[in-house]
């Protein structure tokens, strides 16, 4: 069953400030949204918006046109979201930290799953170590081999390349790609390019006023 | 319910490699426990009277200030935001924190209380009663610390400030736990404060899970 | 099983764990749960036998005796049904009085003496004028009876009655 | 009815009203709290038992009451502004914990002043004092969660959450001279009528207006305070801040 | 000096931003006093015998709880760090955080003190030694935690691991303090008791801004 | 007095691997150097070394040819660092924590000199608010408008492109290039390129064995 992703005129404020106010776009499957904009222009917020994590001050996320809020887990089973924390526990191996994760999920993968999806992510040799021990860009790769275990429609991801060297962004933009070829769909923040082989791209910038209805 | 179990799992999976946790709560419990005769002199009567009422509060400041680390890592590492979007009713996933909690916390204490009670010179059946109320009422300390710690994560302070929270709620318990031995020890037999104590049980089962969830919701909003 | 579902076994599981709470109060309430001990218990070997506990009831009228140094008093406390002598050295609240509540602290000796170390007056939920006091007590009514059908018997506060219930 | 009360969840429309009432509500606590005072110490006759010292009651019984019903409003506002999400509700109940932690301040420290004289000592660990200390930590934890958290939406719905889970406690204070044996007498005003002449029930119930109306105008204030500070940016305030000058 | 003051400045502001921090660890104080009665029954013998072991272990638990907060914000947003590279000598940067944490969880304690005296019915000159005793001991306890906070810097469960860390050296301070309390109200003056908790103060201040700072440079390599 | 910095044959082991070893650089006035490499290569570790922050195994660090662990404060004094964590507090305002962390430094710095250091960097507006609920790239800035306001030689910068917009890389592209063409030094790690117009730039590549010679 494919579903689409909608937000409508979605409206987000933080202290006294209105960060964005009738931000709305839609996703097909086979479509990446890029969300775009300075820093601080609210990107984030917006992303922990779509997964239901912050609520909206008015607006609503639709997932197959019903709201988000009242799905509960029958959207987040569709949902695979990186945020800007990596989500991986210091004390387990990179294995371990990718096996928990997915047992919670309700969806186990074995050993050697997880071990190859770290090794296409440029982890082999370290899949072994606890997360404590890794450098940045390792901890990164490690929460975004995540995306290569998850058979969910929808990647939600919060800037995905930061840390990352050039071969893992090469590697990462090639999954991406992969994904977005295959009829699932992508939301993202990034300031880098993300070059797709197939489906359509969209463009979501925020800043200014009146901002956010997808191209 | 495969929530929960999961949750315990991983939990207890991450209490293993942090062994040093479980131990240092214990060996709170000890220390504390051992202070007090320490402050106020070792009279063997004052301290058989004493004796429950310290075990006691030592368990509940030794729960309280493990509860720190019930949400803390998780929040800080980004691994509750991920919790907040799996496909499992949140409120599993804290109860089984929560049984985890306990297992690392509270747990340990209830096995080792006889032992300090001994120190404190309590007869055999005292202590009976005395592991029996901590093993009904420790869980509910960690029920209703969850809900504690889930409201203040994040905040500066939080350590001291959840105890400003949860204390109040904790009294009830202290009292009906710390009665209940002393029901049973000056011969009135403590069930009706165990019954209490179990009744708190259910109660905090039945609610702090969910209001827990909530506030979990709330605080990563 | 589908969300729905789920949250209704959720929601059954918690009612099911509240009613069993409920049961345990009920439950509780009735083995005692006190602030005191009526002459009663005592009678009835319920209270703690080599440990100081409050002893709670009415003075009985005419009990109170006060020895020669002024600080030792006498009294005895009763429910109506049984009594205990009781000796106190210190002083009275200012409440204190032969036919009123009070709540004292300590243990019993051999002797079926129970001897007090704290004394507190407990009165009852009636306030009125003087007068009015007087004009029941003249109708022959008990003032601290009340005036209501529901009225205590035997002119115990009525916190002293339900030992728990 | 022909009010419609809903309208006032909306801040613009609740500060003009709550502007309105306030001097009638200054005017009724002063004028009942000199009243109640008046009567509470020259009419109300002395009591056959307790002398003057229960005049204490004309303030403790009022203040308790009003410590546990302000409880009961902040947590229902609270829940409101849980489940509706309206600013409104949260800013009430925001403005009704300080009052109530006073109240419940009150009961106690009248209580304990009371109970020197009375029971011989200023506190036992009965069940209502305990329950009631409870009460007064709760509030004060209320609002030590709120002063915490710097995001106010979070500060809104953590605090109302802490009010509903602590309201488990009024009953309890309210029933545990039933259920317990206490120290504190049992009680004088019930559902089945008063064990206190007429005398001296008169002056307690319009204190407790007195009280209750003195709630409304802190309340009220305090509300106003917050909503100019929360909607400064809104227009309606701007413009009447224009208006003032 | 300048980086003692320098950093006090800095850390009171920080504090004053987060009242909630102060006010927290009295109220903490506050409940962990009232509910040693609780516990253990009202008797107002046993409470006069029981007050100032009771209030003096409150106190070392109420310090013990904020030294969390000493280092730990600053390590885990990097400020530590940069203290590490400042061009100032670290044990006086270490020994400004020490005066703040106290000015914030010490003092208020002290000052709280007799009033919570007053209701255990202590009377008015064993009160005035119970602050003096408090005064004394519990900027040693500050001092002493921040080496046992310094060194369990970023270790998960750090909470319990710094308290079995600090409470063996605490426990000399509690001893003595709570002894000068009982040596003054049974009549043998508690000023050798005083005096010796003078000596732990100055030892303290020689010793331990120096270790925290090496604990801290061992703590971040 | 211009002064150069030098590292000898350090070497780094952590847990049971060699990080790396033998590796070693020279900076003179007027040069920037370039720390490249893989994720996890030991480039942070490296720059932790600079700052003492880190023992190195063997060898050693020299500032002006003298080891910089005897040094100390007078080694620091010439010192700017900004490290992957922001290091600034999250209840103080972005003004106060330029204005805390100069003062601890022993060079106060005024309210306005702050303001126009936090403006530079794009944060206009947003000065006064407090650090905690800025976004990541605000709170980077943040941390970067420190290096405007420091009158030290040398800067040391683990990835400090990382959550900037184009606009706040361009900045701070500007800022480092003046500050060596001003005589200053730089040491940093990007996984981005850093032009500069005047003075000398070196890259030292870390990984594979036998690394780090600085070229
Ligand atoms: C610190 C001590 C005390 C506390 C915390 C306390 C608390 C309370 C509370 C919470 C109530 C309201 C309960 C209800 O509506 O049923 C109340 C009512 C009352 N209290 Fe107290 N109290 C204290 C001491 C005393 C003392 C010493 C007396 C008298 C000797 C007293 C007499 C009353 C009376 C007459 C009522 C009204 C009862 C009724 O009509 O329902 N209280 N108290
Ligand atoms: N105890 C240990 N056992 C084994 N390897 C370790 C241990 N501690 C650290 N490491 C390794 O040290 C390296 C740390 O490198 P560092 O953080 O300096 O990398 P980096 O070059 O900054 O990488 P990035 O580009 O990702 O920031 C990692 O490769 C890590 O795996
Ligand atoms: N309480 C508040 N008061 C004022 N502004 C606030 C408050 N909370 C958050 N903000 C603003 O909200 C914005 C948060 O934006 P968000 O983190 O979504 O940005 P972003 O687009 O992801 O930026 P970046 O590219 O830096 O990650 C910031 O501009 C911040 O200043
Ligand atoms: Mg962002
Ligand atoms: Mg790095």
């Amino acid at each position: 069953m494919s579903q689409s992703l909608e937000a409508v005129s979605l409206e987000c404020v933080r202290g006294d400030r209105r960060l964005f106010s009738d931000v709305g776009f839609a996703l097909e499957p086979g479509e990446l949204l890029h969300v775009t904009g300075r820093n601080g222009s609210g990107k984030t917020t917006l992303l922990r918006m779509v997964c239901g994590l912050v609520r909206p001050q008015t607006g609503m996320v639709c997932w197959g046109g019903k709201p988000v809020s009242t799905l509960g887990d029958e959207f987040f089973r569709q949902l695979t979201f990186v945020g800007h924390l990596n989500a991986i526990k210091d004390e387990l191996t990179g294995r371990e930290n990718l096996m928990v994760e997915a047992a919670l999920r309700g969806n186990p993968v074995s050993e050697s799953q997880a071990a190859s999806a770290l090794s296409r992510m440029g982890l082999k040799g370290h899949d072994r170590l606890p997360a404590k021990v890794l450098s940045q860009g390792q901890r990164r790769r490690t929460a975004l081999a995540r995306l290569l275990l998850a058979d969910t429609p929808l990647w939600v991801l919060d800037e995905p390349f930061v840390a990352l060297d050039v071969h893992a962004v090469e590697t990462l933009q090639h999954a991406i790609a992969e994904h977005v070829a295959a009829d699932g769909m992508v939301v993202l923040t990034t300031h880098q390019e993300v070059p797709i082989k197939a489906g359509r791209k969209r463009t979501l910038h925020m800043g200014g006023s009146g901002t956010g209805v997808a191209a | 319910m495969f929530a929960v179990t999961g949750m315990v799992r991983r939990d207890v999976i991450l209490a293993m490699r942090r062994r040093a946790d479980v131990l240092t709560t214990l060996f709170f419990f000890v220390i504390v426990a051992a202070l007090f005769p320490l402050g106020i002199g070792p009279e063997m009567a004052t301290l058989r009277i004493m004796g429950p009422g310290v075990l006691w509060v030592a368990a509940l400041l030794a729960s309280m200030l493990s509860l720190g680390r019930m949400f803390a890592a998780d929040y800080a590492d980004g691994t509750l935001e991920q919790m907040l979007v799996l496909p499992q009713p949140l409120s599993l996933l804290v109860l089984g924190k929560v049984v985890a909690h306990w297992l690392g916390s509270g747990l340990p204490l209830v096995l080792l209380s006889p032992v300090l009670g001994l120190q404190y010179g309590l007869a055999p059946d005292v202590l009976k009663v005395l592991v029996i109320s901590l093993l009904l009422g420790t869980p509910v300390l960690s029920l209703i610390g969850a809900i504690g710690a889930a409201l203040t994560l994040g905040l500066r302070g939080g350590g001291v400030l959840v105890a400003l929270l949860v204390l109040p709620l904790y009294v009830p318990v202290l009292i009906f736990g710390a009665g209940a031995v002393e029901a049973h020890s000056s011969g009135l037999g403590g069930e009706g404060h165990l019954s209490l104590l179990g009744a708190f049980l259910l109660m905090a089962l039945a609610l702090s899970p969910w209001a827990a969830a909530t506030a979990l919701r709330i605080s990563l909003d | 099983m589908k969300p729905r579902q789920k949250r209704f076994a959720l929601v059954a599981i918690g009612l099911v764990a509240l009613a069993g709470a409920g049961t345990l109060v009920v439950n509780a309430m009735r083995s005692n749960l006190v602030f005191f001990f009526s002459p009663s218990d005592v009678m009835e070997g319920k209270a703690p036998h080599n440990k100081a506990f409050r002893l709670g009831g009415l003075v009985e009228a005419g009990s109170v005796q006060r020895q020669a140094d002024g600080l030792t008093v006498h009294f005895v406390v009763t429910d109506m049904k049984k009594s205990v002598p009781v000796a106190y050295k210190g002083i009275l609240p200012d409440m204190f009085s032969e036919g009123q509540g009070a709540v004292a602290q300590g243990r019993m000796g051999a002797d079926g003496t129970f001897t007090a170390s704290e004394v507190l007056a407990k009165h009852d939920e009636k306030y009125m004028p003087p007068e009015v006091a007087d004009a029941l007590e003249r109708a022959g009514k008990d003032p601290s009876k009340g005036q209501h059908p529901g009225g205590q018997p035997g002119g115990m506060p009525s916190g002293m009655q339900n030992g728990g219930a | 009815m022909a009010i419609h009360w809903t309208k006032y969840s909306a801040p613009s429309a609740f500060y003009p009203m709550a502007g309105r009432s306030l001097p009638w509500l200054a005017a009724g606590t002063l004028l009942l709290t000199a009243v109640g005072v008046y009567m509470g110490l020259f009419s109300a006759p002395t009591d056959y038992k307790q002398g003057e010292a229960y005049r204490i009651m004309f303030i403790h019984v009022p203040a308790a009451w009003m410590s546990m019903w302000l409880y009961i409003v902040m947590a229902a506002y609270a829940g409101l502004g849980l489940v509706y999400n309206t600013r409104m509700a949260h800013m009430l109940a925001a403005a009704t914990a300080p009052t109530g932690a006073i109240f419940a301040f009150l009961a106690l420290w009248t209580g304990a002043f009371w109970g020197r004289p009375m029971w011989g000592a200023w506190w036992v660990w009965d069940a209502r004092l305990t329950s009631e200390l409870i009460l007064f930590f709760l509030y004060l934890g209320v609002m030590a969660l709120r002063a915490a958290i710097d995001d106010r939406q979070r500060a809104d719905r953590a605090s109302a959450l802490l009010a509903l889970v602590g309201v488990v406690n009024v009953p309890i204070i309210y029933f545990s001279v039933k259920w317990w044996n206490t120290l504190h007498q049992g009680a004088t005003i019930d559902f089945s009528g008063s064990k206190m002449d007429r005398s001296m029930l008169w002056p307690m119930l319009i204190l407790t207006v007195a009280f209750w109306l003195y709630s409304f105008v802190t309340i009220f204030l305090r509300a106003r305070c917050e909503i100019l500070e929360r909607e400064r940016h809104a227009e309606w305030v701007g413009e009447l801040l224009d208006n003032r000058g």
